[in-house]
């Protein structure tokens, strides 16, 4: 490696993170790659198996959330109860927090009775989490059958869908 | 006791107390068969506020707990006094709490269950942005400046070429015009030009601005523009 | 220093670069105190210093930028022409952005020269670009004279502001 590869592979580090910093969603390598000039997609994995590598150190506060052909930078799950508040925009709107809660808790739940239990508005809440990979709606005669996604327990550090029941049922004084 | 000396109770025991300890510690003064609810109630929200003003989480419980003895205390004070025991209310609490509960979705847990938070990332601005920044700067004030001049200009050729000066009603419409701009000044220091308008097309605004020339120039009124096509500002005159 | 303390001086650390993540706008150091539970302002100094230590590093896109009582991550001047296409929102409003730029281009500018070309919203962007440390106003008769500021040129890494005219006089095509 000359001299002049570790030039570019360290302007190459600092661009794949400003772009990461700068994006609001996950960004493909595919962009990534075109950030760096073309560059090759095994390239850009070597780079962000780096930057994974670093982020992993305990005095950093962002991991890199890898999900099919994407990279994105987001807070680390043990900083977020500390931060939360500073985010301008929240995560999801409460309501849509609280359907996904019920089908978790339920799962899997009809659509029809999630909306008995929690109003026309629920419709809207699906769709919100199915666009967003937390849910999963199959088919089933007249209604659909809503089904958390593996997405949903690596989000919450889940093992499985009885460990959110496990959760939701602990008396919350000892929280 | 007031929310002053809940501050006092030490810290490590108001976090994690439970809604039901809450309770105990918050009626240990009072006599088990005969529990002040109206006291009870205030102590409880006096608790909460205290809780909040320490920032500590307040666990949905507690707040369910505070809604049903506030209820209790309309109630109580409805009643004129309902005689009950420090058991029997908590037993009375635990089955509303439980019944509330069973209606509503299962409690969440910030910690637990909160998704990854949305950022609005906004970049830095770079010398390209500014240098086309500035290209649309000068394209929006040149075409500022032209439409500035083209009403000007349209105005003289269309109407000042047949507008005939003065004519034979051009005291009865200074008079009019006169009690008007009195009229709006009442109270005020000056009135828009624009005021002085009904159909504000072209030559309505023609015709007006010949008029408060000719009132400004016999003194009734007086006429400033700070900004230049700014807007006209008539105050009253010296004459008048 | 004990390990209990570099404990926490990792975890304060993770947070912080948390907190500036998450945050779009500048962020008090009060505000990075409290997240960091209560800490003193003097200890946040001393770690932003760190954090911006680190980040000076060429393998690093990102930069820490205070102003004021205020710290805030920023991409670095030198990676941002290769990833400002990613980010939707740029921090200086446009309408603010072609004030600015008409007052450099003709700097020093009387405010009211400026709301002559660019209306009365100028009044506002005079106060936000000042808000801002770009733009210096200097009273002058009855109305105020605005120059552009050092944070101005450091902001566009300019050596002078005889050199953004130069730069808006060349040919576009070259851009």
């Amino acid at each position: 490696m000359t001299s002049e590869d570790v030039d570019t592979r360290t302007r190459d580090k600092a661009l794949l993170e400003a772009a990461l910093f700068l994006t609001e969603k996950p960004i493909p390598r595919k962009t990534l790659a075109s950030v760096l000039g073309q560059a090759s997609i095994d390239y850009v994995d070597q780079l962000l198996e780096e930057l994974a590598g670093e982020l992993a150190a305990p005095q950093r506060g962002l991991e890199l959330l890898r999900r099919g052909d994407t990279a994105q930078l987001q807070v680390k799950r043990t900083c977020i109860g500390s931060v939360a508040h500073l985010a301008p925009h929240q995560d999801v709107p409460r309501p849509v927090l609280r359907s996904l809660a019920m089908i978790a808790y339920n799962h899997p739940m009809t659509q029809s009775a999630l909306v008995k239990a929690r109003g026309n508005k629920a419709y809207g809440h699906v769709q919100e989490l199915v666009e967003r990979g937390l849910v999963r709606p199959e088919e089933k005669g007249r209604t659909l059958l809503l089904h958390v996604t593996d997405e949903f327990l690596r989000y919450f550090g889940l093992e499985s869908v009885e460990e959110f029941r496990f959760h939701a049922e602990a008396p919350t004084s000892e929280g | 006791m007031d929310s002053l000396k809940i501050v006092q109770v030490p810290v490590e025991e108001l976090i994690g107390e439970s809604w039901e300890g809450t309770l105990r510690r918050l009626t240990a003064d009072m006599d088990p068969w005969d529990i002040d609810i109206t006291l009870l109630a205030r102590r409880y929200r006096a608790t909460l506020r205290a809780l909040e003003d320490l920032s500590f989480v307040i666990p949905g419980r507690m707040v369910v707990t505070c809604s049903i003895l506030l209820r209790m205390k309309s109630d109580a004070l409805l009643a004129l006094g309902r005689p009950t025991d420090q058991e029997g209310l908590l037993d009375e609490l635990e089955a509303a709490i439980d019944e509330t509960a069973a209606q509503e979705a299962p409690p969440i847990d910030r910690e637990e269950f909160s998704l990854p938070l949305v950022r609005r990332p906004r970049r830095r601005v770079t010398l390209q942005d500014l240098r086309q920044a500035l290209a649309g700067a000068m394209k929006v004030s040149r075409r500022r400046a032209e439409r500035l001049i083209d009403s000007v200009s349209d105005e003289e050729e269309d109407l000042f070429e047949h507008f005939e000066l003065g004519g034979e009603d051009i005291s009865d419409r200074l008079r009019s015009l006169v009690g008007k701009i009195k009229r709006l000044l009442s109270g005020r220091r000056f009135v828009s030009f624009f005021r002085l308008l009904e159909r504000g097309d072209k030559e309505e605004r023609v015709r007006r601005f010949i008029e408060v020339l000719h009132l400004t120039a016999q003194g009734e009124i007086a006429c400033t523009q700070e900004e230049f096509l700014g807007d006209i500002l008539i105050s009253r005159g010296e004459e008048s």
